[in-house]
């Protein structure tokens, strides 16, 4: 998708070398009780220069981040400014060097209003002491217009925002700063395409200013579009480093997984006999209506909409979260009744969720528990949990998945993201599901991770799990799904066999009721 | 005539209707004579063209709600007020009545601090204590060890019989040695554990004194512990559960405030003196307490 | 049409369902009992919920920030007995007052401090300060009242033209935290770290210096609650304020403040407060026996909540 | 080395540092008292922590799931009564017994209810509960105690051997709550809904049926813990259990359970009532005077708390 969005041009015709790097580290080491996360890495960031940090999941984007902006402490290595060492003990030293950090996980603050979030730390005064409302509002206006999200209403209070909407506050927060070292970490996961051109434009804005911009993604597309110099990071090292035009999505990835890694479509042929899953026009009185839809046994079944469309509230009703108001749900020629989700997972329906954090994992509990929640009432029959299929269950996804973890007792909180959706993958797939939902299911997740979880989700389908996968990225529909339905603003704009699917068909479907 | 339990006859009623507001609580078995009083004195009065309306100020005793009470009160325009008030914060509302040209009549238990009120009728917190301690002290012949639990630390009402007893003791028989006080919160469980670890302590101790809520728990600690006979309880109040222990015999000296009479009395007289401004005999009228032993109980 | 629109915003507040119940008690109690309505009825009722009201803003913003104060009741009693104290034994008003007042901020700080500091759950360290703020109180006064008067007795007890002084007290303060909570930079930041902490505090507000100031606060109301409560009784008795601290936070709660922080308004508890003296009066005016009292008190704080709970539907949680 | 391996796995939990803490409160006492260690006293603290011990467990549990109980004290009361008053009229014990357990068990579920149905906020809805039972309670009696005994009285003062029968059941249950909150399903699903709620739901808990379950469950053992505490007085008074409440989750959440969910131990909660008890026995043991007592008692709560804080240091909240 993104590709036609962002155009490759405009790239910065100043040469670093020209320039004296803003920061400078050298030698940075980080590690987490024995876990090396980062080994002695040198980087230099210029002003005028957006640089792509890439990498798997866990190879240490974030910390090395976190290091430079001064929310975690290096082991050893040391930092310079302007050529003078620095060493920031606290984000808010950070904030007032000139660093921005958009976070990978979203942190608006629900209870207040949008230009509240975006003057948060910083809020202008009256005279009397007071907040400055209406200034407030003005330049939040303002900031927002800037990374092109002029249709938010300033006053709105940012927990009704959309979580694309957040992240583009998130990303105005920052930009309001006006920082000399912009951290983008992954800021674009669940932004539309629309929404990516305007902080394409931001991006570029900033650059023109001078500011140094680091921009940490998983879609490599944009990278290569957006950024000056590409920079990538494995297992904590940068194993390579260079200008963005010299390299290509291939070689990227080679460096980043150490391997080349191409998902292939494989054309399959699915039985038409049974059926798995039967919509009969299915609202929900809300945000959907009249939903007709058929889909086959062992069928990879793709759910494009844009934002809003709702793809997410199609999956929450055959999952039970949310109330069928009309029609009728059949689950392998049975009504499916779903009165609840511990229903719906019982009778081999199962999700992994949007919004990893908030919808997926378990902070607080370990990697093995959070993998085994679903399947606890499937593994023991007596009221005692069976703790030895628990171990051994998780042992074989972990192999399976490729889950990089220190142990199965490790907090799931600890795991990289991409880690963290493979074990939500391992969580659903242990339950041994007959129809598996799947809602954005590689947000966050590197392209070495994708291609792992792709593999797997087509793997099951072979083995005859029927697949129903909502996703964002034209892509990803393109490389797995058998047939694509397609939703604009809750109706069925259309379903899209494999010969038909083409990104321009896709999307000029999801605009239909637009 | 007065009712049965009374001694205060009504006079003659010249004024036409008087209404009078009786404010007490409602926590536990001691305040049912209370109630019963004052329904009495109704029936009574009713023959009078008079009622005594009970407000029943809730199960937490505080000041503020005594002070909630009594403007409740004064806002529905009672003539006359009869109030067990307790607390010493309760001086000013009852001051403020007073002023408005409301008489209030305090029963059972009032603060050390001095108010306007009409008259009290009550046992007085510290004599009664004393009362208790000439009791102990003779139940003791004169030494040994007396363990003694409290009800709130700080409530003025259970300082004053304490120290009322202690006080007594310290200086009258100085061989009697003090172990305590202990908090317990008027709880009966409490009391319980209190005497049980008190035992642990001092195997010696030969008397209890519990100065308010649930002496009956530190009786039946006694029994568990299988020292009826060689330790006794002492507390306050006739209540069912207290009476049982009275006559078992781990309980051997209650002392009861004659709480149907204050009630009852004090209606009658507030109302004479609404009536005909006769005033009460005194400022202050002493009831001074039964001492219920087992001998009563059987 | 406008007026209904507004009234539609109103219902999705928090705050409305108590004030639906606060107005079905009052407009049952208007044909109940001849004497509710009359002006010196409802200024009682003002009164009586001024204490807690006070005591409640400062928990209110504890609560919003993700905390809770237990120790209210206990410093309500400390604060009243240091004044009276110093009152007596220096013959001063001023330094009595004052000494009341910086007592309840001294506890508060103390409960910021084992917070913020020494990174003990608040609700550890707040009941252990009740517990070490009543023996002090205690130990003070050796567990005997000490009298109280002058000029905290005139805000305890005395009108200004009919109204009594610590409902205006209580409505002055009212209106600077509402404004304070809602129109100044440290009152957001107080909603900000109660819904993210560490969002907020990536975002540069100071956590710690937030938090304590709300201890902080929530004990200099105390102790003015405290000063308060015992002027109006013109003593301070060392127990004063025992138990407070479950009404003060039912109070807040019930304005529709959540528990979870990050939410809740100061009007919505102002309603709460008013909506339990109001319940307190109405079993007085109607002669409700004290066990129906209880049961009663129970089933209007389950109902004012419920109202609301149901209307949310099967919304979230 | 693997002990100190151990020691240090042992100092990493939460309820390491209140173990200390009872530790040295023991050690303290061994030395101070001569009566400390005789196995009667030790028993007696025993039996004395055993009622806040067992209603503690259901109250873990709920917290652990996120939610509160505060009925806990009133449920106590309702239940003995309803027990005492049906063994009164029917004359026979065991319809009393089992209506008294009956009773807990039911306003337990009646929280879940107001809590799942209704989507009341379980800090109001128990609060409302507290209410409303405790009013129920005196309406039952008349705010008059009635007389308790038989078997009730067995497990509430009798012993076994020399050990308190209600140490005994508080050990039995504590086993059982522990190997039900570590090793079932329903067990494990209650850290999990207590940690993260929407997840949990999605991936297949029952939400509703297990918060019903862990309301239901602190009902039960409230009116359990009721019946003991009036079998052990052989009275059952409609105020018995009052302020309970507080003692209860101050146990749970000195035992190193979160009061926002999803983390906490049954060993730890046992530790914390015990360390209540204990102080309780310190203070008459040493006689320790009146007023210091209330004092001790808040600082040893904040030290027991503040020495995991302080270990943790600046890890995070
Ligand atoms: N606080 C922590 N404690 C322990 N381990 C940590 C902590 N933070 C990060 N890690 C570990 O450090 C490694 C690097 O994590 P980091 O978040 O930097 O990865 P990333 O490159 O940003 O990955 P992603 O693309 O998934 O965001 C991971 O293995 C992670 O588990
Ligand atoms: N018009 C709207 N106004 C307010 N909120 C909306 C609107 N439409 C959708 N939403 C909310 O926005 C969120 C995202 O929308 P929805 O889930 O329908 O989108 P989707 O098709 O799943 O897309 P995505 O998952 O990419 O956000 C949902 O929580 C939905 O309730
Ligand atoms: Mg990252
Ligand atoms: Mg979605």
């Amino acid at each position: 998708m993104p590709s036609d969005v962002i155009s490759p041009v405009g790239h910065s015709t100043v040469g670093s070398l020209l320039r004296a790097p803003f920061i400078s580290a050298r030698g940075i080491a980080k590690s987490f009780g024995g876990n090396h996360v980062l080994r002695s890495v040198d980087i230099d960031l210029y002003p005028g220069e957006v640089v792509g940090l890439l990498g798997e999941n866990g190879a240490g984007k974030s910390t090395l981040m976190q290091i430079l902006s001064g929310g975690l402490q290096a082991d050893a290595g040391s930092i310079e400014m302007h050529g003078k060492p620095i060493c920031f003990l606290s984000v808010a030293e950070g904030i007032a060097a000139g660093v921005s950090f958009v976070h990978q996980e979203l942190s608006v603050i629900g209870a207040l209003s949008v230009a509240e979030n975006l003057h948060l730390g910083r809020m202008p005064k009256t005279k009397l002491g007071f907040v400055d409302g209406s200034a407030m509002r003005t330049a939040a206006g303002r900031i927002l217009a800037r990374v092109g999200a002029s249709n938010i209403d300033p006053l709105r209070e940012a927990g009704t925002l959309r979580a694309g909407e957040q992240q583009l506050v998130e990303i105005a927060r920052a930009a309001a700063r006006d920082p000399s070292l912009l951290i983008l970490d992954e800021p674009t996961s669940s932004l539309t395409p629309h929404e990516v051109e305007g902080f394409t434009a931001y991006v570029r804005e900033a650059r023109n200013r001078g500011a140094a911009i680091v921009f940490i993604t998983h879609r490599l597309e944009e990278a290569l579009a957006l950024c000056d110099r590409i920079v990538v990071l494995r297992n904590g090292s940068i194993v390579s480093e260079g200008p963005a035009r010299e390299t290509s999505r291939e070689q990227i990835v080679t460096d980043m997984t150490g391997k080349p890694a191409i998902y292939e479509h494989r054309p399959r042929h699915i039985p038409a006999t049974e059926i798995a899953l039967k919509l009969e026009n299915v609202s929900d009185g809300r945000h959907l209506h009249e939903v007709d839809l058929e889909v086959r046994k062992g069928e990879i079944f793709g759910l494009f909409g844009l934002v809003g469309a709702g793809r997410t509230e199609l999956l929450d009703l055959i999952h039970g979260v949310r109330k069928l108001k009309s029609g009728e749900i059949k689950l392998f020629g049975e009504k499916h009744v779903v009165r609840d989700p511990s229903v719906s997972v019982r009778s081999g329906v199962v999700i992994v969720p949007e919004g990893r954090k908030t919808a997926g994992i378990l902070p607080l509990h370990s990697v093995r528990d959070n993998a085994s929640i679903s399947s606890l009432r499937r593994f023991s029959r007596s009221p005692f949990k069976n703790s030895s299929r628990e171990k051994q269950r998780m042992e074989e996804f972990r192999a399976s998945l490729g889950i990089r973890m220190a142990s199965d007792d490790q907090r799931i909180s600890t795991l990289s993201g991409g880690n963290q959706q493979k074990v939500i993958f391992a969580r659903a797939l242990m339950a041994n599901p007959r129809l598996l939902l799947l809602d954005e299911p590689t947000h966050g997740v590197d392209v070495g991770a994708k291609v792992d979880l792709y593999s797997i989700i087509a793997r099951e389908a072979e083995h005859g799990l029927t697949v129903v996968m909502a996703s964002s990225e034209v892509p990803e529909i393109l490389a797995l799904c058998d047939r694509v339905a397609v939703l604009s603003k809750g109706r069925l704009a259309g379903v899209l066999s494999r010969n038909e699917m083409t990104e321009d068909h896709i999307l000029t479907m999801a605009f239909r009721e637009h | 005539e007065p009712p049965k339990g009374g001694t205060i006859a009504a006079v003659e009623n010249t004024k036409g209707p008087i209404k009078i507001a009786f404010l007490s609580f409602q926590n536990n078995p001691f305040w049912t004579p209370v109630t019963e009083g004052a329904a009495a004195a109704n029936g009574y009065l009713s023959n009078s063209n008079a009622t005594v309306d009970f407000v029943d100020l809730g199960n937490t005793l505080s000041a503020e709600a005594v002070v909630a009470g009594i403007e409740g009160a004064l806002a529905k325009k009672y003539d006359g007020i009869v109030v067990v008030p307790i607390f010493d914060g309760t001086a000013r509302i009852i001051n403020e009545a007073t002023e408005a040209g409301v008489p209030v009549f305090n029963i059972i238990a009032e603060g050390a601090a001095p108010s306007e009120r009409l008259a009290f009728i009550g046992q007085d917190a510290t004599s009664a204590g004393r009362q208790i301690g000439e009791y102990i002290a003779k139940r003791m012949n004169g030494k040994g060890k007396l363990g003694v639990i409290t009800g709130y630390f700080g409530a003025t009402q259970h300082t004053q019989r304490m120290n009322g007893a202690i006080d007594y003791l310290k200086t009258e028989f100085p061989e009697i040695e003090i172990v305590g006080p202990f908090e317990n919160k008027d709880k009966a469980e409490a009391a319980y554990s209190l005497t049980q670890d008190m035992m642990t302590s001092n195997p010696d101790i030969s008397m209890i004194y519990v100065t308010a809520g649930g002496p009956f728990g530190a009786a039946k600690a006694v029994k568990d512990l299988g020292l009826t006979g060689r330790v006794g309880v002492v507390g306050f109040d006739h209540t069912p559960d207290n009476m049982q222990y009275l006559k078992t015999g781990e309980m051997v000296g209650l002392l009861d405030q004659a709480p149907y009479q204050q009630a009852l009395d004090a209606s009658v007289m507030l109302y004479n003196y609404l009536v005909a401004g006769k005033e009460p005999p005194s400022k202050v009228i002493p009831v001074v307490g039964k001492l219920l032993t087992p001998a009563d109980a059987k | 049409m406008g007026g209904v629109e507004a009234i539609r915003a109103l219902g999705r507040q928090r705050e409305a369902s108590v004030l639906v119940m606060l107005a079905a008690v009052a407009i049952y109690l208007s044909f109940a009992s001849d004497y509710f309505l009359e002006p010196r009825n409802l200024l009682n009722v003002g009164r009586q919920a001024s204490v807690v009201a006070i005591v409640a803003l400062g928990q209110a913003l504890v609560i919003i920030a993700r905390g809770i104060d237990l120790s209210v009741g206990s410093v309500i009693g400390l604060s009243a007995v240091v004044a009276a104290v110093l009152m007596r034994d220096t013959g001063s008003e001023t330094v009595g007052l004052v000494a009341g007042l910086l007592t309840g901020l001294a506890c508060g700080l103390v409960n910021g401090v084992l917070y913020t500091r020494f990174r003990i759950n608040p609700f550890i360290a707040t009941l252990g300060t009740l517990s070490v703020a009543r023996g002090m109180a205690l130990l003070m006064t050796g567990g005997i009242p000490v009298t109280f008067g002058g000029f905290a007795e005139f805000v305890g007890a005395g009108r200004i033209a009919g109204i009594p002084v610590s409902l205006l007290v209580m409505i002055v303060l009212a209106v600077a935290v509402h404004i304070f909570a809602s129109q100044t930079v440290r009152g957001r930041e107080i909603y900000a770290i109660g819904d993210n902490p560490k969002a907020a505090s990536l975002a540069g507000v100071n956590l710690k210096r937030t938090r304590l100031f709300v201890f902080a606060f929530s004990g200099f109301l105390a102790g003015l609650g405290g000063l308060i409560l015992a002027g109006n009784l013109a003593s301070a008795d060392p127990n004063l304020g025992m138990g407070y601290e479950l009404d003060v936070i039912a109070a807040v709660i019930l304005g529709g403040t959540a528990l979870s922080g990050g939410r809740g308004s100061i009007v919505g508890v102002i309603i709460g407060a008013l909506l339990m003296a109001l319940l307190n009066n109405a079993f007085v005016l109607l002669g409700i026996s004290a066990y129906w009292q209880v049961v009663t008190k129970g089933l209007v704080i389950i109902f004012a909540v419920g109202l609301d709970g149901l209307q949310r539907g099967a919304e979230e949680d």
